[in-house]
């Protein structure tokens, strides 16, 4: 084990009175792939947000490279390298494609490197290459989804933190989007922070897993341990997923609790 | 002729709403805020001149006073980012806009204590001289903000359209968290319009007194202007040009063709007509939001 | 007759042809699944039909009746409700309230029987709230009813969302991605749920899904769209089969 | 700390949520109704005025706070109002009609009148009400014939069944009109929180487009809504004509919907409170700092304009104080107070937010 | 015992517009009934009662003036009012002191309604715009053999008041009422509305405007060639300052009002005192509002201290009756009597020449 790129310790965040992360721990090293699990609301979006200044923590250390960041502002948290393609697209509507990922590149200076990146995500997604001029918020809720993504490419990052990337996307489209991560992961040695619903695909893709459950992460390990988990088999991979109808009332409890 | 004349003037009139309409659009453009100041903002930038070159106050020369009190304005506008408007970030923009009407109530204030009610008038020598051409007269202030006004809107345009800068400044008034994600630093871009807008604010209030003299209440030219950049499709530069000149230019006409009574009313009658057959002013920047 | 039939129906924004000449009827009582590859124009096909945009050409018939002669909000009264792909709840009411809001097409009382809170309003305010009530129940809902929408987690407001289209008590149901972005547990409970609806309610479903195991699952037919136009159609064994749907949109890797 | 149990759908719909808020609320009133005994005269006239401004500010809530819909020109309601109240009793109409009729005959003009401005939405609506609020000066103006256009009106001493009420003579007596007006409407806006219609203007104000998809037919909503909210104003403007005794062309400006608006948001937008609250602030705060200036630093002019250039900077730190308005921060001190001895002194503490376009409808 | 009245002290309100649009003239108006005051207190007070002076700021609106009038009738129970500025809050007013008898002094409106029934209780400084439209009308007319007559106003009690003197006197001199304009307090461009007046070949226009609306119309003229024209304007809009714009911009206005310009006469003793002390007390020039401020609370004082140490209304009514003198901040004669509760009779008629207001004639 190396040094950690990216260390989480002991973070807490609040929505007003409602704690939404409880002390949350995790190491991310240099070139890794960790995936965060977890049931809807568990405080996946939130422990992203915070480590990407969106939000700011009450309690605990964000620390990027040995220096904490915490607190920071957004924007001082992207220069360090750290990107975060946030849930539920959020692109610049009123903009056209080609500018949302001009915007993508605003920390950057190297004309030459953001054009060929530029030819790079509309390489892999072609798509936005035939629609440069069309207003953002106009695109299908996948074409958008799309854009998220090529944008958050556009920045050249140390490190990103992706928020359900295959969100809406059609099958073919998850598979290639995982493809790309995987070579930007092997290529381009861009480490990454992988919060998904398809634990799949996911734990398929990553190195290391956190489990997080109401706050808390309940469960960590490399992906294919948890991979062999019964729990997380059960509730993240769908294996009963042949169960009787009158299963659905019963829930198995989970042996984390 | 008389037409020709009612026509040009108009339009140098015009000229004035759409600078103060400029400054409307600016922080809208950036930060969909409405500042309903920016009116008492301009009387501010025309006093802070008055004060630098009025021979009875710091008598500085004209041509030096005028870059200062645009640099004053400026200071001053990203200042009141820095320190009052920046703890409402994220915040309902109606809270925005109340804020500014309680900040035109304090400007008036101070405006009345360090320069009195009276009205004043600003030593420019952009009042001084007319144009006479084939009988339509111009003063040189009128020129001067015909000239000015269409300079900074192209250029404030081509910021806009062309620089990264603005187009991050459009996309921070879209989505405040995905242009942080962007690495935008949009509280300091939002604190750049302001200042950009308070320098407007002092162009528009240097030609406003120096066609004729001011008061701490000229500010309340703000509406029409308002009104104009409304017309012209608030969140649009040529836009707020436009309206105002529309604005401008039918004040005469109706005063000179109108029973009196009805003549002052028009540019308002004008204004509720475009909404009702543009909703969203001449040029627009509003869709439908797609699902 | 189907309960719902798209004829010919063409839309085009600018350049891009978003439905391209499409048909499709959907019958009573049955689960019928759009799927298709990102852009193909499955959730404009539900704009057509709710009434946001107007076709180029081409009709949409709904209980024989022809929709194109109907304003968006009489949609709803013909007894069709739809969920968003985005979620677009009303985000400063709660969960109740927005529930309550799909009742509001069965609102009898006029404006001045409400200011007076007359008897009858009362009366009616409780009838839809048993209306909602067992809607919360059949979904699971309780701990949700007086929060906020602003704050619940995504998952949660997809399932409201459903509720709110259910309550408003609908013959058809449009729902685009019902299980987009839930997880494997909360989207085996949607399947549950959607077997429930058409069987218990009665209600016909229509909806567009990426995610192939839901879709195989639950519907009795599904159509592949591609450019606003139709691939294929037909069981879900079918369609996945086609090597036009698998080429466009299925990729060969998948399950 | 107080647990709600609900045991009926009838909890959901009640007038007051429960024993306790019902207690709160007959001792508040029972503190109007002996007002009149613990205060003088000076300030029984200023609640007064401030119960005519939060009805004012009711009518505004109903459709700024509820759907979402921005006035700038409620002045002109108020004078419609005013002018149709005096107008019918001159005509002879008794006051208990010619005041309801007043109300209503102003709820039917907003009506009209928000039938092309249904299209408009934010600023635009804003700026069309802006100008309604201008016009109507010169509409009095040119109306001269009934409404007396630039020497004004003065309002007939008030005669419900021989009962007479004067504003000047009799503040009591006035007081207490206003003080069941006030009561009314605030009923009747309780009412339709409670009601379908209530609903409705919320679902509008949050998202259009699923408010369609639900059957909410959008524009009969917001033009009830400006019925409903310029009816609650119509008669505000009645009562504010009493108060002042006279009234002209000059009487409704816009900086009075300027004013209007600004209490609705430092009140709370969207809550029976707010408009309470904010009437608070903006009918006393002037007097109180016209009090406290006399108090110290004598009562003749030392910088003129001192009490409303104070006056804009304590509208400023409200809003920086409190956003959401002052209702948001009695929610919080409630809360507080209900969970003694268990809240954290940070857990109001603002998170960082973020605005995104409105430009999209 | 009569309210607003100690052994030790005098309460005189006025709710006046120190913020808003007419804050020119109601703040340089209080500062010179402020310096009256502080003499007499300086010097003892009258009858040895100290004045208490409280201002209510209206801003120019009648609720917020409504509010005052609570303040001081209610709280502050004033003696008298004086220099209550606007004539709807004046009006408004009225309905407040009338039942209480309150006297109403020199109210900051030149209204003919300052004077309405009842009158006992109510006087005024000097001429009503109406008498000052009469008169300056008549003075050009005659003087420049004029014709037509036209009127430039806002659309305000203020404007209808001086629009229909104006046509009253056109028609009783048998000339011809040629053509009218209505404007916005906000109003800035007059090209359209001069275009329209000079066609219709007006020789008169008198002006019911804002003071800088005045100065712009008057430049306007100018700028477009219109020299063989009067703008008349009154002592809403008598100011010095608009006499010394720069470039001799007004050069040529006329005004008619009810006193004596005060810079015009700075070097006489009495006026330059007053200027000397004004701008020692408030550091800002005193102009022709400070003038009538402050010659408003002298009457006030002077009707005091002719009412004796036993002050009751109606011994301050008959001491304001009794009064006669002359003022010479004003270099007018002031008097009051039973049936005359208006002060200054005179009518000044002035031009501006090289920055100052000349008298020309007086009536
Ligand atoms: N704006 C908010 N206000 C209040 N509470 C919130 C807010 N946003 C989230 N929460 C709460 O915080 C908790 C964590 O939310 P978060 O969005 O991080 O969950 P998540 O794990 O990302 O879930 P999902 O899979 O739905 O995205 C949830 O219980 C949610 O109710
Ligand atoms: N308002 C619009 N203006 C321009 N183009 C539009 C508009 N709405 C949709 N489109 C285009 O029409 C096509 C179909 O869009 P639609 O949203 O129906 O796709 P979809 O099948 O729902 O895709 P997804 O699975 O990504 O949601 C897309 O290419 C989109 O860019
Ligand atoms: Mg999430
Ligand atoms: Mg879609």
């Amino acid at each position: 084990m190396g040094d950690a790129l990216l260390e989480i310790k002991n973070l807490e965040s609040f929505y007003g009175p409602i704690m939404a992360i409880r002390g949350v721990s995790l190491k991310v090293e240099k070139g890794q792939i960790v995936t965060v699990l977890g049931a809807n609301g568990a405080g996946k979006s939130t422990l992203l947000k915070t480590i990407s200044g969106i939000m700011d923590p009450e309690k605990g250390q964000v620390i990027f490279k040995g220096c904490e960041i915490q607190g920071q502002e957004p924007h001082r948290i992207v220069q360090h390298g750290i990107v975060h393609v946030p849930e539920g697209r959020e692109v610049f509507p009123l903009l056209t494609v080609d500018e949302n990922l001009t915007l993508g590149a605003y920390t950057r200076n190297d004309k030459v490197g953001v054009q060929r990146d530029r030819e790079m995500v509309f390489d892999y997604f072609p798509i936005l290459a035939e629609r440069r001029g069309q207003e953002a918020g106009t695109l299908s809720g996948g074409q958008q989804q799309m854009l998220a993504i090529g944008r958050g490419l556009m920045l050249s990052p140390e490190i990103m933190l992706l928020d359900e990337p295959s969100l809406g996307l059609s099958p073919l489209l998850v598979q290639e989007i995982f493809a790309i991560l995987r070579r930007l992961n092997a290529e381009e040695k861009v480490t990454m922070v992988l919060v998904e619903q398809n634990a799949r695909i996911a734990l398929d893709l990553a190195n290391v897993g956190y489990v997080m459950e109401i706050g808390r992460i309940v469960m960590d390990g490399t992906a294919e341990r948890l991979m062999q988990s019964e729990d997380i088999k059960a509730f993240y991979l769908g294996h009963q997923e042949a169960g009787q109808r009158d299963e659905r009332r019963w829930k198995r409890k989970k042996t984390w609790r | 002729m008389e037409v020709l004349q009612l026509l040009v003037s108009g339009l140098a009139n015009g000229c004035v709403y759409g600078l103060i309409a400029l400054g409307f659009v600016l922080i809208y453009k950036a930060t969909e805020a409405v500042n309903f100041a920016q009116g008492d903002f301009m009387m501010l930038g025309a006093f802070v001149t008055l004060g630098l070159t009025n021979a009875e106050h710091m008598d500085l020369p004209f041509w030096v006073a005028a870059p200062l009190a645009i640099l004053v304005m400026a200071a001053l506008g990203y200042l009141l980012d820095f320190f009052v408007l920046r703890r409402l970030f994220g915040q309902s923009q109606t809270a925005v806009v109340i804020l500014t009407i309680a900040l035109g109530f304090v400007i008036r204030f101070v405006a009345g204590v360090i320069w009195g009610h009276e009205p004043q008038t600003l030593e420019s020598p952009l009042s001084i001289g007319d144009i006479n051409i084939g009988g339509v007269v111009l003063g040189m202030a009128d020129v001067a903000v015909i000239v000015v006004t269409v300079l900074l809107t192209l250029f404030l345009f081509q910021f806009f359209q062309r620089t990264k800068l603005g187009l991050a400044m459009q996309a921070a008034s879209q989505n405040q968290m995905a242009a942080y994600y962007m690495g935008i630093p949009v509280k300091r871009v939002q604190g750049l319009i302001w200042g950009l807008s308070g320098a407007t604010a002092a162009i528009a209030g240097i030609l406003f007194a120096s066609k004729g003299a001011i008061d701490p209440n000229a500010g309340l030219l703000g509406i029409k202007a308002f009104a104009a950049a409304v017309i012209g499709g608030f969140g649009s530069l040529p836009g707020a040009l436009v309206g105002g000149l529309i604005v401008g230019v039918i004040e005469p006409f109706a005063s000179r063709y109108f029973a009196a009574g009805y003549s002052q009313i028009a540019p308002y009658v004008l204004l509720l007509l475009v909404l009702v057959f543009r909703p969203n002013g001449l040029f627009s920047q509003v869709r439908v939001k797609k699902v | 007759m189907s309960l719902l039939e798209i004829k010919e129906a063409t839309l085009k924004f600018g350049g891009v042809v978003a439905v391209n000449n499409l048909s499709l009827s959907v019958e009573e009582g049955e689960v019928y699944a759009i799927v298709g590859p990102n852009g193909a124009g499955k959730s404009t096909v539900f704009n057509l039909i709710s009434r946001f945009y107007q076709p180029f050409s081409g009709s949409i018939t709904f209980d024989g009746q022809n929709l194109l002669d109907r304003a968006p909000d009489q949609v709803a009264d013909l007894g069709i409700a739809r969920t968003f792909q985005n979620i677009e709840l009303f985000d400063h009411a709660t969960v109740l309230q927005n529930l309550l809001v799909g009742r509001h097409r069965h609102r009898k009382t006029s404006l001045v029987e409400e200011l007076f809170f007359a008897p009858r309003v009362r009366r009616e305010e409780i009838a839809h709230r048993e209306v909602v009530e067992e809607v919360i129940d059949f979904l699971d809902l309780q701990p949700y009813r007086d929060k906020m929408i602003a704050g619940l987690p995504y998952g949660v407001r997809k399932v409201v969302e459903l509720g709110r289209a259910l309550a408003t008590g609908p013959k058809l149901l449009l729902l685009d991605e019902p299980a987009s972005g839930l997880s494997v547990e909360e989207t085996q409970d949607m399947r549950w749920w959607i077997d429930d609806i058409r069987k218990q309610m009665g209600i016909t479903v229509l909806m567009v899904e990426h995610d192939m195991g839901l879709v195989s699952s639950v519907s009795d037919r599904v159509l592949a769209l591609a450019d606003g136009a139709k691939l294929a159609e037909g069981t879900p064994a079918e369609v996945q089969a086609d090597p036009a749907v698998i080429e466009a949109y299925l990729g060969v890797g998948a399950v | 700390m107080r647990v709600l149990f609900k045991t009926s759908y009838n909890d959901d719909i009640r007038l007051f949520p429960d024993r306790w808020t019902l207690a709160v609320y007959a001792a508040l009133l029972a503190l109007a109704v002996l007002l009149p005994v613990l205060l003088d005269e000076f300030y029984i006239g200023e609640v007064t005025n401030v119960l005519i401004w939060a009805i004012a500010g009711l009518g505004l809530m109903l459709l700024t706070g509820q759907t979402g819909q921005v006035s700038l020109g409620h002045a002109a309601f108020l004078a419609i109002g005013c002018y149709t109240n005096t107008i019918l009793i001159e005509a002879g109409l008794p006051f208990i009609v010619a005041f309801p009729l007043a109300g209503v005959i102003t709820g039917v003009v907003g009506a009209i009148i928000a039938i092309p401005a249904l299209r408009l939405h934010g600023i635009y609506l804003a700026i069309a009400t802006i100008a309604l609020s201008i016009l109507a000066d010169d509409i009095i103006v040119l109306l001269d014939p009934w409404t007396g256009g630039v020497s004004g009106k003065f309002p007939a001493v008030i005669t419900i069944f021989g009962l007479e009420i004067e504003r000047w003579t009799m503040p009591v007596r006035f007081y207490y009109l206003v003080l069941v007006v006030t009561m009314i409407c605030t009923l009747f806006y309780r009412n339709l929180l409670r009601a379908p219609l209530g609903r409705a203007f919320a679902a509008v104000r949050d998202s259009e487009i699923s408010a369609t998809a639900m059957g909410v037919h959008i524009a009969r909503t917001k033009v009830k809504a400006f019925g409903l909210s310029c009816m609650i104003t119509g008669w505000a403007g009645a009562l504010m004509g009493y108060y002042a005794g006279a009234f002209n062309n000059e009487t409704f400006s816009l900086v009075i919907s300027i004013t209007l608006l600004m209490m609705i948001v430092i009140g709370g937008l969207g809550s029976i409170h707010g408009a309470f609250f904010g009437a608070v602030v903006v009918a006393f705060l002037p007097q109180v700092l016209s009090i406290a200036k006399g108090a110290m630093i004598g009562g003749s002019v030392a910088i003129p304009g001192l009490e409303t250039g104070v006056f804009g900077l304590i509208l400023i730190l409200f809003i920086l104080f409190e956003p959401m308005g002052l209702y948001g921060r009695w929610l919080k001190i409630r809360t507080w107070f209900e969970l003694f001895p268990f809240a954290r002194k940070d857990m109001f503490r603002r998170q960082k937010s973020y605005l995104k376009t409105e430009r999209l409808r | 015992d009569t309210q607003g009245v100690s052994d030790t002290e005098v309460v005189i309100g006025s709710v006046n517009d120190l913020s808003g649009i007419f804050a020119a003239v109601g703040v340089p108006a209080v500062n010179g009934a402020n310096l009256r005051f502080d003499e007499i207190n300086a010097a003892g007070g009258v009858h040895g009662r100290q004045i208490r002076f409280v201002v209510e700021d209206n801003g120019y609106q009648i609720p917020r003036a409504m509010q005052g009038y609570n303040k001081l009738l209610n709280r502050d129970k004033v003696f008298a009012m004086l220099l209550s500025l606007g004539t709807p809050m004046n009006t408004a007013g009225f309905k407040l002191l009338d039942p209480k008898g309150i006297p109403n002094i020199s109210p900051l409106s030149a209204s003919v309604q300052m004077l309405q029934e009842p009158a006992h209780n109510k006087f005024t400084g000097f001429s009503s715009y109406w008498d000052q439209v009469q008169a300056g009308v008549r003075y050009l007319a005659g003087e420049f053999d004029s014709k037509e007559i036209c009127s430039m106003y806002i659309p305000s009690d203020f404007g209808k008041e001086i629009s229909d003197s104006t046509k009253a006197i056109t028609s009783s001199l048998g000339l011809s009422f040629a053509a009218e304009t209505t404007h916005k307090p906000d109003e800035l461009n007059f090209v359209g509305s001069l275009t329209k007046l000079k066609s219709a070949g007006c020789d008169i226009v008198t002006m019911a405007l804002g003071v800088r609306q005045g100065i712009t119309v008057v430049g306007t003229a100018k700028k477009l060639g219109w020299t063989d024209v009067k703008f008349l304007n009154t002592s809403a809009g008598f100011l010095g300052v608009v006499a010394a714009v720069p470039g001799g911009v007004t050069e040529g206005l006329y005004a008619s009002a009810g006193w004596v310009d005060l810079t015009a006469r700075a070097d006489d003793e009495v006026p330059a005192k007053f200027m000397a002390d004004y701008n020692a007390k408030f550091d800002k020039p005193a102009s022709g509002f400070s003038m009538l401020g402050y010659t408003a609370a002298d009457t006030l004082i002077r009707a005091l201290e002719a009412a004796g140490p036993d002050l009751t209304q109606e011994a301050f009514l008959a001491g304001m009756e009794s009064l006669s003198y002359f003022d010479a901040l004003t270099d007018t004669d002031i008097t009051y009597a039973a049936d005359d509760h208006r002060g200054a009779d005179d009518i000044v008629i002035s031009v501006v020449e090289n920055g100052m207001w000349r008298e020309l004639s007086r009536q």
